[in-house]
């Protein structure tokens, strides 16, 4: 029975995923890509992964969607050609057919497709990854380290030293974020020369202040289209 | 009976799909997300019985929680952070 | 204005269960699914989500940028430093065992601390960069 | 005892099913975003009401329903909320509802290939409507 639903949540994960790849307005790819996030959530609660999942959750859900949208405050939204646009310059350039970056692409799929033919079966209690320090951890977790949840143990105290370096990793996304935006505080001199389309300076409006404070004035299209309205409730009159 | 429920918000979840697809606005693709995230929170409390881990409901108490955030910057994006432009969906999923 | 006091007084309503339900996620690791990282992503899309209705100065205020950045690396410096605590009481590095009397509650002693670290620098990671991205390089925020 | 729960958790799984299934037909099929977001609040307040409610029946008294309480009471809360913003936003961007005045389905709601007999009859009373004015 969870097997059905598995098949359908993978099918509609490769709907998703196709979706992702061929709309070309970006804030739609951004949309997709929150489904995609529901649907691997569901995935790994049917897996049994509680803890990836909710680990999704609160990613997909709570921060990705915002940076994504950030993101494409930045560079813009559309895709102007089929291929990713680089610079205002590269849509003069004739599509290319890229036939030799696909047969690369199939073959190495077919190599790798090939090779989990010799993985052992999912779930499988003789498979390797079952046999090496698993039952150990998921044997002794419960005097040894005395917490319920062994993935909290493992993470915590039995693979102290990955989550160590993890934490590192994330303060260093944190630091490399900083280094490369912190060079648009001048965008005067950098921005509009590397993004000199309208887009830039359409963007003026805050992205964040906009329901703060500022807005206390009513914004143009709204009070013109209340005015239309009390038009048309008129004319009915 | 847990495997009907599921396969009800299944069937609802490929309905908000192809709504999200077919879009036409920018919005019919907003709502689909936000009916998705929904049938998210269902798909998951249902799941847990089904796998006789109602545990899991944390899961579909955080997606109760912060499902709306997502929705909400993408709103906010629209009527503020692109001001003076039509938003119209120009990506169709062909 | 008036149109927006739906979503200002949902958001009151809804980020201080969000944060509170990030700190559930935090300490109720040990029993259930969750942990340090989660609870960070949870209490920064807290803090996100009001500085999207409040907008960023406000939320600079309550959280300013250089709290965010000091969180961030003070994380870290929690977690090593629990492992240095250890290595100094006689253990190894990261070896909670140490850290109490009995070895099951060094164990838990020192999860809680690691798990405190983690949360820490997950949030303020989270909060600079969505600082950086949202603020957009204007010297005004 | 625990065969009146299992009815009634079936009843109300079933039902709850429906409703969603109902309410996401209703969002491919409505013509315009704002009845759209009509059909997507039936699956967010009678959908999720029932299947959660009918998941409490297999709960019993315990964690497990007070969390599935939590659930509903904050979908019941956060959904609406998006809901309004989509509608406003949807608003601002220009994109009106079509008035019984006018019951012309505006292009961009259209799905392609769909027959819609409000066409026909949706001219003369457009037409008498600006005569009105």
């Amino acid at each position: 029975m969870e097997i059905l639903v598995d098949f359908a949540l993978l099918a509609l994960l490769a709907v998703t995923a196709m979706a992702v790849v061929r709309v070309t307005n970006l804030f739609a790819a951004v949309m997709f890509a929150g489904i995609y996030s529901f649907l691997s959530a569901c995935l790994f609660t049917v897996m049994d992964a509680v803890d990836v999942a909710f680990t999704e959750a609160a990613v997909g859900a709570g921060i990705s969607t915002v940076l994504m949208l950030a993101t494409l405050a930045l560079v813009g939204s559309k895709v102007t050609t089929p291929q990713f646009r680089i610079t205002a310059m590269s849509t003069k350039v004739p599509p290319r057919r890229p036939i030799f970056p696909l047969f690369v692409v199939l073959v190495t799929g077919g190599i790798l497709v090939y090779g989990t033919l010799d993985m052992p079966p999912y779930g499988n209690p003789d498979d390797p990854v079952h046999n090496h320090v698993a039952p150990h951890y998921l044997e002794e977790s419960g005097h040894e380290i005395g917490v319920p949840n062994v993935v909290t143990s493992v993470l915590a105290s039995y693979r102290g030293y990955d989550t160590m370096g993890e934490t590192t990793v994330v303060f260093t996304a944190a630091v490399g974020v900083m280094i490369l935006l912190s060079s648009l505080r001048g965008r005067d001199t950098y921005g509009q020369e590397a993004w000199g389309d309208e887009k830039v300076q359409d963007l003026d409006v805050g992205f964040v202040d906009a329901f703060g404070e500022e807005m206390d004035a009513p914004s143009p299209k709204v009070g013109r289209r209340k005015k239309r309205k009390r038009r048309k409730k008129g004319g009915r009159g | 009976m847990f495997i009907a429920a599921a396969v009800a918000i299944l069937m609802a979840m490929a309905l908000a799909m192809t709504r999200a697809l077919l879009g036409p606005t920018v919005y019919d693709r907003v709502l689909a997300v936000n009916m998705f995230g929904t049938k998210t929170v269902l798909m998951i409390a249902v799941l847990g019985f089904l796998t006789g881990r109602p545990d899991f409901l944390d899961l579909a108490l955080l997606y109760a929680l912060i499902n709306f955030i997502g929705t909400l910057a993408v709103l906010k994006f629209f009527e503020y952070g692109d001001l003076g432009r039509r938003v119209d969906g120009g990506g169709e999923a062909s | 204005m008036s149109d927006q006091v739906i979503l200002r007084v949902a958001t009151k309503i809804i980020v201080p269960t969000i944060l509170l339900y990030a700190l559930y996620v935090q300490f109720h690791g040990d029993f259930g699914p969750g942990g340090g990282f989660q609870a960070g992503v949870i209490f920064a899309a807290g803090i996100i989500l009001y500085s999207l209705v409040f907008g960023l100065r406000r939320t600079q205020k309550v959280l300013p940028s250089w709290v965010a950045r000091l969180a961030a690396s003070t994380g870290v410096l929690i977690y090593a430093g629990t492992g240095v605590v250890a290595l100094l009481k006689g253990g190894k590095f990261l070896d909670y065992s140490v850290l109490a009397h009995d070895p099951e509650h060094g164990q838990h002693l020192g999860i809680l601390f690691v798990e405190i670290g983690v949360m820490i620098t997950v949030l303020g990671v989270m909060i600079t960069i969505f600082y950086f991205f949202a603020a957009r390089g204007r010297e005004d925020l | 005892m625990t065969f009146v729960a299992d009815a009634l958790s079936w009843i109300c799984l079933l039902g709850g099913g429906v409703f969603v299934v109902i309410g996401a037909i209703g969002v491919i099929r409505m013509p315009d975003l704002f009845t759209r977001l009509h059909a997507a609040g039936i699956t967010d307040t009678m959908g999720a009401g029932f299947i959660l409610v009918g998941l409490m029946f297999q709960g019993g008294m315990s964690l497990i329903t007070a969390k599935l309480i939590l659930v509903l009471g904050f979908l019941w809360f956060s959904s609406p909320v998006s809901t309004y913003a989509l509608a406003r936003a949807t608003l601002a961007s220009g994109q009106e509802p079509f008035w019984s005045e006018d019951l012309e389905i505006p292009d961009t709601a259209r799905i392609p290939g769909m027959v819609y007999p409000v066409d026909a009859m949706g001219e003369a009373d457009a037409e008498s409507g600006e005569e009105e004015e």
